[in-house]
């Protein structure tokens, strides 16, 4: 019931919006369903709390600790990124960079994009997690081309390119996953694909055959997530669409690609035995760390910059999972909570601070605090979590990503340290004269929405200081189930 | 009926008690009256019941506690011991001093709102509190970055400066370093049970490769935060850069708090000490030392020859500790209390007199709005009180009896006189180095504090500008007073203060504790054998001996005292300009050390009608490490820009290579 | 060994014609052309489907058989042609590498990509499994392909090849995706389709012409 | 304490409180003679500080309490030396309340107040004497102290008499981080008594001076205190080298009155030795520039260490 809801409720918004999203209420419809998707995760994340792992609709949907989390997550920034975006566009329109035709797309295209995300979390047909994840890309291509400037549309025509060639291969994937399982559980037809079989007989499944799906699922998820060298579109498209859309995108989108590849990695691990999937990840993550460090110390566009973070973060995640083991896992997922909600966080304070100074050039954001202080306590508290400083939450899971590192693989401690090092030196650089200093920006025909903000900042703080026992329990119940060395 | 709590719940409560004075200051954010008349006496207070609960707690047992807080499975443990509690003291003590004076301090219009400021500094103060208190990796390092992260903002509070942004990223980005290395530690520390708990640490043992990383890191880490060369360098930018309260908390508490991170994790978590490590912390607190006591000679600006002089103490205090490592080491734990002993008593000293000496620039900062000392000069005629208090803050810190700076030298070498009896030959051939070079760096700062206190007090005023200063508020003076009774108090009765000392250290080696003999006067270590010193008897000698020179004088001399210009050996007009500069006054430094300065002269042309004469002064660091790091990032950055071209085909053919060399791999 | 019965030789034969018209593409540089061979792989597919459906009578594989003709033969290659008109972009510009050395490299891709079929199809059980090398190559090749064009529209030409080349070798190794999968595919690949549509007029109402280089400007090289 | 330490005390201080002059005086007597001039008589250094005595003080108008309290100040923490060094007897009560190392901080002291005093009046001399002052004192400061570390770790204290008697004590054995040390210990001397090579007492050149410069603006009572107060420190260090290199004769608890009474001409004796040489010295050393005076003073501090490292090489 809830689930019906759940993906109905942004159906419904998208075709609603898609007649009347144009309207002085649109943004409050837009809320609205918003809300109703974020009551109804809620109430499935109860249920599943108190029932334990559901499987609905003769087993194409499996709900269990791992996704849930995700999904009530996904609905909440969903929800709070819905709330920061009315003032948002309606500050866009009055600057005449939108017509009301664009606005119906957007706000349709918003709904449909929650909805893709929250289908490719809860199905457990991996072919469906395909159609989802492509569906994604789709449903956001024209989001990014929003503004139709030569940039936007650059971005998006790599977006839709690199990401829709890299979804194929994970169709290639997908495929070979079904071979081998129709191998194993010798049935062929729907349900070998469903995930819950396939992690029932992960064991006996052909070792080389999955070895060889498992890249190719890697390659094609991972270019969703960002993974260097498969990272090319990310910054482009993050940069360039409307900052509502590059905070879920970062938010968001990056965890449920993340959510597929760690999918498949149970089942490749569980059948090949072997560290393989660990090592690839961790290397891919610990390049893509490397790498966005590196990048970030060269950016001026500060949307871009905080794109490469998120890259940046996405390594971490990967690492943690590629690392395995309860403590990994723990972290990795901390990691992706607290990394969506800070970092959309950000784009809502950059976002309005852009605005405010008519330019998402660093060089031409200054002294935000004296103009609007809580912008800019926003953008330098939120900069200063992304970048792991306590009491807030990202450092409690790079604590442990790092103790982790130390014992396991402290080969990779001296790139850990290298990465996060430059990365602190190159952010925080850029962030501390955005905030302080003499000021350029101008008032607001509307005044911004900042309470997204401090929500989600006052939610990483909470998580940094104190996790509550029964999102505890979440996170141990998914660590155990993603399992690993 | 009576309830009683025991005195960890106490600092616990009280620390607490300063992050709600803190908050409350959001309260009225814009009024100066609000936070200085009420906030930061309370603040004041909290800082005084927090040094006596702690004080009293020192002879008992270490309680611990678990917080409903932090990560699951790894909730927030708080322990109470002996060198916490010394710590604590120290903290309580300097901080009450501090808030005092700052309560008269604040003035309207600088940078941060008043109630913001007090937030911070108070968050800051709650922040080392439980640096102290934490007894699991996680709670401490989220404590000892939220203090750096306090501290940060404290030290941009006139953020629309350019350099002092700089200053303040600087400080953040090394205490960031710092902090991520000593996380490593705990990383090594926890050695597979995956107890962050320090129980956990202490219990796991380590073999002498982990044991040896973990040390390093340690080193690295809290060192970054001492100021230990070369990590040093945001020192001199960040203390100049903060309002004086604040300088002087940093300097007279935040450093002292990686003395007790490093204490704490090489004495209490590291199982085993291996002697070589000690000559490692040796070799690096010495060459601080020196490096940072000849650099604090040729400083021109007042509180940045402070800052370099807390380089100096702060590698002294290392020093002691790398001598205790070898003592220790060596199996010698009764000669490594002596100079852990030497070394929490230096601690106690450097954060009484270095705050006095930063507050007390802090009120001629406001009085006269100058840092340069080349504009200073003759201040004790205009601000007799700070000029006094300053004084006895500048003659303890040159190490002078029977103030306190010279009790703290007399232990470290006392414990030096021991170099014999370590069995390594090596380090009992360098130990004695070690001793000349202690000697040399004590010299030095009475050197640096003669040029200090000469040209800031004395001498006439070197601008016109100076006659309009006023003396300290009332609240400036009693913080001030505060301090210079500490110095006092801490040079006189070191022997009732040392056996306690004795004890924290003597539970943290599991040495049996040792007398340290004599009457309450006097200072006699078991430890050190035939060597005394009773600072109240000398005290009281002095005394008796100056009365007597002053009324054996009046017997036979009954002429009047006139004043007159100053002769100067009859030189027609001399006028304040004639003095010696700060620069002048450091010169044979310069000319002696050449070497360890990056210096920059500006020489007239003998055709030049209006000659100028300046040198800068640098630190070789920079050219040295820093700027090769940050060319080499910038050249790996672009290296990698490289990467991405902006073609879309270059970018499938990333892809492209990648899928085939991992199938490749696969197959 | 006894030869193949006739309807795997058939199989095989499409197969192979499969992978020349791959190559050909790899070499073609008129994109009317390139659209036309589109046309003709999609019919192939469509007659590979209807043997294997014949072979193993499985009802479903008739329906994919039906959805492909809709699909790749007739809606696909009529709306490029259809965009080819109104955009009028009929030519390729020289592609990034030489054809001879892109045919040098698809012949590597190809070696690769049977050496990559060779452990999957020890363990297929499948009567078809030597066509499984065949499906990897014309998925390698299109994305070689899609590296070295230079418009727009070839590339998604050869990105619509890449995707028969994955829905030939889903059949072969596995006679086809559960239905559900297949609906969501050509779903996926429709709106994909109308998606590019838009795509085209909004850059050619930017840059008036669909060359690639004109989007190259976000990058960090400078 | 017993009588007999009570009168060596006090024997001590008033001893060196008078006798200090009268060796300033001696020394002067010597260099005289061997520069073949007329000699002052032995009395000179008294007469000049009764004449000083019987002045009017005049104070530079913008001379602080602290440029008045100097005198006093360094005049005591001299006294107080005095009284714990053994110089006539190893029974001294006081030196229980300062040992070697604290004999150095005091010194220390007196020079700091010293050279705050000296640039109080902010005159240039004052703060060029006080630079100089201090550039001797930051080298010769640590070499005294190495010198007293090699005697304390022979004789394992710190503590001055203690170190007298166990030096004393031992059957006359030849040291040579003693000869190593005695060496630095003499440059020091000289350095820190503003004595030739490094300080000439006997003029007011401004390139040369620097314990004279310090002085210029004292007069009268003032200035016969500052001038006393240099007697004194130059019969000190005359007495810690005694104390440390020629420690035979100084008497003590198991000696009684006879030894006490018999360390008083003894003393005399070694003083005068003392000062011909010093007087010797001087005569045959030229006045260094003040830049050398660093290498002069850099020689002593390693001549110390080096004394320290032989000690632990061959001794132990």
């Amino acid at each position: 019931m809830e689930l019906i809801l759940l993906l109905g409720a942004p159906v419904i918004g998208a075709l609603v919006l898609a007649l009347r999203g144009d309207r002085s209420y649109g943004p409050e419809v837009n809320a609205g369903f918003s809300a109703v998707t974020f009551a109804s995760a809620c109430a499935l994340a109860v249920r599943v709390v108190s029932y334990g792992p559901l499987l609905l609709y003769d087993e194409q949907f499996v709900i269990d600790a791992f996704n849930v989390f995700l999904v009530a997550l996904t609905a909440f920034v969903g929800l709070t990124t819905a709330l920061f975006s009315r003032p948002y566009m309606r500050v866009e329109v009055a600057n005449g960079k939108l017509g009301p035709g664009r606005l119906r797309l957007y706000h349709s295209m918003y709904q449909l994009f929650t909805a893709t995300m929250l289908l490719a979390l809860t199905t457990n047909n991996l072919g469906l997690l395909w159609v989802a994840m492509e569906a994604a890309t789709l449903s956001t291509v024209l989001l990014v081309t929003l503004y139709r400037t030569p940039a936007s549309l650059e971005a998006g025509w790599k977006y839709f390119i690199l990401c829709g060639v890299g979804i194929a291969q994970a169709l290639f994937g997908t495929m070979l996953l079904y071979f081998a399982a129709e191998h194993a559980l010798g049935s062929a037809g729907v349900t070998a694909l469903l995930w819950t079989h396939l992690a029932a007989v992960k064991g006996q499944l052909e070792p080389t055959v999955v070895a060889l799906a498992f890249v190719f699922l890697l390659v094609g998820y991972g270019t969703k997530v960002g993974l260097a060298p498969l990272h090319n579109w990310l910054p482009d498209a993050h940069a360039e669409g409307p900052t509502p859309i590059s905070a879920v995108l970062s938010g968001l989108l990056l965890n449920v690609a993340i959510y597929a590849i760690v999918r498949c990695k149970i089942l490749v691990e569980g059948s090949l035995g072997s560290a393989l999937p660990s090592q690839m990840m961790m290397g891919f993550g610990l390049a893509s760390m490397l790498l966005a460090a590196f990048f970030l110390w060269r950016q001026r566009d500060i949307k871009r910059l905080f794109a490469y973070s998120s890259i940046e973060h996405m390594g971490i995640v990967t690492f943690a999972f590629g690392m395995g083991g309860p403590i990994a896992n723990f972290a990795a997922l901390l990691h992706m909570t607290v990394h969506s909600l800070t970092k959309s966080a950000i784009f809502y304070a950059v976002g309005h601070a852009a605005q405010k100074s008519g330019s998402q050039l660093i060089e031409n954001i200054r002294g935000l605090v004296t103009i609007s202080p809580t912008i800019g306590w926003g953008l330098m508290l939120g900069s200063l979590a992304i970048l792991g400083m306590p009491p807030f939450g990202v450092f409690a899971s790079e604590f442990l990503v790092l103790t982790t590192a130390m014992k396991q693989q402290p080969w990779a401690t001296p790139f850990l340290l290298l990465a996060l090092g430059v990365a602190f030196a190159a952010i925080f650089g850029k962030v501390q004269p955005m905030v302080f200093g003499e000021t350029t920006a101008r008032r607001l025909p509307h005044p911004p929405a900042l309470l997204p903000v401090f929500v989600h900042l006052g939610l990483v703080l909470v998580l940094g200081l104190w996790i509550p026992p029964y999102l505890a329990a979440w996170y141990h119940d998914a660590a155990r189930l993603i399992g690993g060395p | 009926m009576a309830v009683s709590f025991s005195s960890l719940q106490v600092c616990l409560a009280l620390l607490a008690a300063w992050l709600v004075v803190g908050f409350a200051g959001l309260l009225r954010p814009r009024s100066i009256r609000f936070a200085g008349r009420t906030l930061f006496p309370l603040g004041a207070l909290c800082g005084a019941a927090l040094a006596t609960v702690a004080g009293l707690s020192l002879g008992a047992a270490p309680e611990s506690r678990v917080l409903e807080l932090g990560l699951p499975g790894l909730p927030m443990h708080m322990r109470l011991d002996a060198l916490s509690a010394v710590f604590l003291v120290l903290l309580g003590a300097a901080s009450t001093a501090i808030s005092v004076f700052s309560a008269g301090y604040f003035r309207k219009g600088e940078g941060t709102l008043p109630g913001l400021l007090c937030l911070e500094y108070h968050v800051f103060l709650a922040a080392m509190g439980f640096v102290l208190l934490a007894d699991d990796a996680y709670s401490f390092m989220v404590a000892w970055e939220s203090m750096a992260l306090s501290s940060y903002f404290l030290v941009t509070t006139q953020h629309r400066i350019e350099e002092i942004r700089r200053a303040g990223f600087l400080y953040l980005l090394v205490a960031h370093v710092g902090a991520l290395s000593i996380l490593l530690g705990f990383g090594v520390l926890q050695g597979g049970s995956w107890q962050f708990t320090f129980d956990a640490m202490r219990a796991a043992h380590l073999d002498a490769t982990w044991a040896s990383i973990a040390f390093g890191l340690a080193l690295f880490g809290f060192g970054a935060k001492a100021g230990l060369v070369p990590l040093h360098v945001w020192l001199p930018e960040a203390h100049p850069a903060a309002p004086s309260p604040v300088s002087a908390l940093m300097s007279g508490v935040m450093l002292k708090t990686a003395v007790y991170g490093f204490l704490r994790v090489t004495f209490d978590l590291i199982g085993l000490q291996l002697w070589w490590w000690g000559l490692v912390a040796l070799g690096v607190g010495l060459f601080t030392a020196f490096y940072g006591v000849i650099f604090a000679a040729v400083q021109t600006d007042m509180k940045r020859l402070l800052a370099w002089s807390s380089i100096e103490n702060l590698g002294i205090a290392f020093a002691g500790i790398g001598l205790a490592i070898i003592f220790r080491g060596s199996g010698l734990g009764h000669l490594a209390v002596l100079a852990l002993v030497a070394t929490l008593y230096h601690c106690l000293n450097h954060a009484m007199m270095k705050s006095l000496l930063f507050l007390g620039t802090g009120s001629v900062l406001h009085a006269t709005g100058e840092r340069n000392l080349g504009r200073l000069g003759g201040l004790i005629h205009r601000m007799p009180w700070v000029a006094w208090m300053t004084l006895i803050g500048a003659l303890a810190i040159a190490g002078l009896p029977p103030l306190n700076g010279f009790v703290s030298e007399w232990l470290l070498l006392q414990a030096f006189l021991f170099a014999g009896d370590v069995p390594h030959p090596f380090a009992s051939m360098l130990l004695p180095a070690g001793a000349a070079i202690v000697a040399l760096c004590a010299a030095l700062a009475g050197y640096v504090m003669v040029k200090f206190y000469g040209v800031v007090f004395l001498g006439q005023p070197r601008e016109a500008s100076l006659s309009t200063a006023r003396d300290a508020g009332f609240a400036e003076r009693v913080g001030l007073g505060l301090l210079a009774l500490g110095c006092v108090l801490l040079g006189l009765f070191p022997a009732l203060i040392v056996p306690v000392l004795d004890g924290a250290v003597a539970g943290l080696l599991h040495v049996p504790t040792s007398r340290w003999g004599g009457p309450w006067w006097l200072l006699a270590p078991e430890r050190a054998r035939h060597a005394t010193y009773g600072p109240p008897a000398l005290c009281l000698l002095l005394v008796v001996a100056v009365v007597l020179s002053i009324y054996g004088l009046r017997l036979v001399y009954h002429r009047t005292v006139r004043r007159g210009p100053a002769w100067d050996c009859g030189h027609a007009r001399s006028d304040a300009r004639m003095q010696d500069t700060a620069e002048g006054f450091g010169q044979p430094i310069r000319h002696m050390f050449e070497p360890f300065f990056e210096m920059t002269r500006k020489l007239p042309s003998p055709s030049d009608p209006t000659p100028t004469y300046a040198v800068t002064v640098g630190d070789r660091a920079w050219k040295l490490l820093y700027l090769p790091i940050a060319t080499a990032v910038h050249a790996v950055a672009n290296a990698v820009a490289w990467l991405q071209q902006g073609r879309i085909s270059t970018y499938l053919m990333y892809s492209f290579a990648t899928l085939i060399l991992l199938l490749a791999f696969v197959l | 060994m006894h030869p193949l019965p006739f309807s795997l030789q058939l199989l095989n034969a499409c197969a192979a014609l499969l992978l020349l018209l791959s190559f050909a593409m790899l070499s073609q540089r008129r994109t009317v052309n390139l659209v036309n061979l589109l046309a003709v792989q999609g019919s192939l597919l469509v007659i590979a489907t209807l043997i294997v459906a014949w072979r193993t009578g499985q009802p479903h594989l008739y329906v994919s058989a039906l959805l492909t003709l809709a699909l790749k033969v007739f809606a696909l290659p009529m709306l490029l042609h259809r965009l080819i008109r109104r955009l009028n972009v009929w030519w390729d510009t020289e592609p990034v590498i030489n054809p001879s050395g892109t045919m040098l490299i698809g012949l590597l891709v190809v070696v690769f990509s049977f050496g990559l079929a060779q452990p999957i199809s020890a363990v297929a059980d499948t009567a078809i499994r030597s066509t499984l090398g065949i499906a990897i190559a014309v998925i390698l090749l299109s994305f070689l392909a899609m590296i070295t064009r230079r418009k727009a529209m070839s590339q998604v030409v050869a990105f619509l090849s890449m995707e028969n080349g994955l829905f030939f070798g889903a059949m072969s190794a596995t006679y086809g995706m559960p239905m559900v999968v297949e609906l969501g595919v050509a779903l996926d690949v429709l709106v994909a389709m109308l998606v590019l549509g838009v795509f085209f007029f909004q850059i050619r109402e930017q840059f008036d012409s669909l060359d690639l280089y004109h989007l190259e400007s976000l990058k960090e090289r400078d | 304490m017993t009588p007999l330490a009570a009168t060596t005390q006090l024997l001590e201080i008033v001893g060196a409180a008078l006798a200090a002059p009268a060796f300033l005086g001696w020394v002067n007597q010597c260099r005289a003679w061997l520069q073949n001039r007329r000699a002052p008589s032995l009395m000179q250094p008294y007469r000049g500080l009764r004449k000083l005595l019987n002045k009017d003080a005049i104070l530079a108008t913008n001379a602080s309490p602290l440029f008045r309290a100097a005198p006093y100040v360094v005049f005591a923490t001299m006294l107080v030396a005095a009284a714990i060094i053994p110089s006539m007897g190893t029974g001294l009560p006081m030196s229980t309340a300062a040992d070697g190392i604290a004999l150095v901080g005091l010194l220390a002291t007196a020079r700091v107040f010293l050279s705050l005093a000296a640039m109080d009046v902010g005159t240039a001399f004052g703060t060029l004497g006080a630079r100089r002052e201090m550039m001797v004192g930051f080298l010769a400061e640590p070499a005294l102290l190495m010198v007293l570390f090699v005697a304390a770790m022979l004789s394992r204290t710190t503590s001055l008499p203690l170190i007298a008697e166990t030096l004393a004590g031992q059957a006359p054995a030849l040291y040579p981080s003693l000869a190593f040390t005695a060496v630095a210990f003499l440059l020091v001397m000289l350095a820190e008594n503003a004595r030739l090579p490094i300080d000439n007492p006997a003029t007011h050149l401004e390139l040369t001076m620097i314990h004279e410069a310090m002085i210029l603006e004292y007069s009268a009572r003032h200035l016969a205190l500052m001038e006393w107060a240099a007697a004194l420190k130059l019969f000190n260090y005359a007495c810690i080298g005694f104390a440390l290199f020629v420690p035979w004769g100084a008497g003590n608890e198991a000696s009684g009155p006879i030894g006490l009474l018999l360390a008083v001409p003894l003393l005399a004796i070694k003083l005068a030795i003392a000062g011909a040489a010093l007087a010797l010295l001087e005569i045959l050393s030229a006045k260094l520039r003040v830049f050398r005076a660093p290498e002069f003073l850099a020689t002593a501090f390693l001549l110390a260490v080096l004394g320290l490292l032989v000690h632990l090489l061959l001794e132990t």
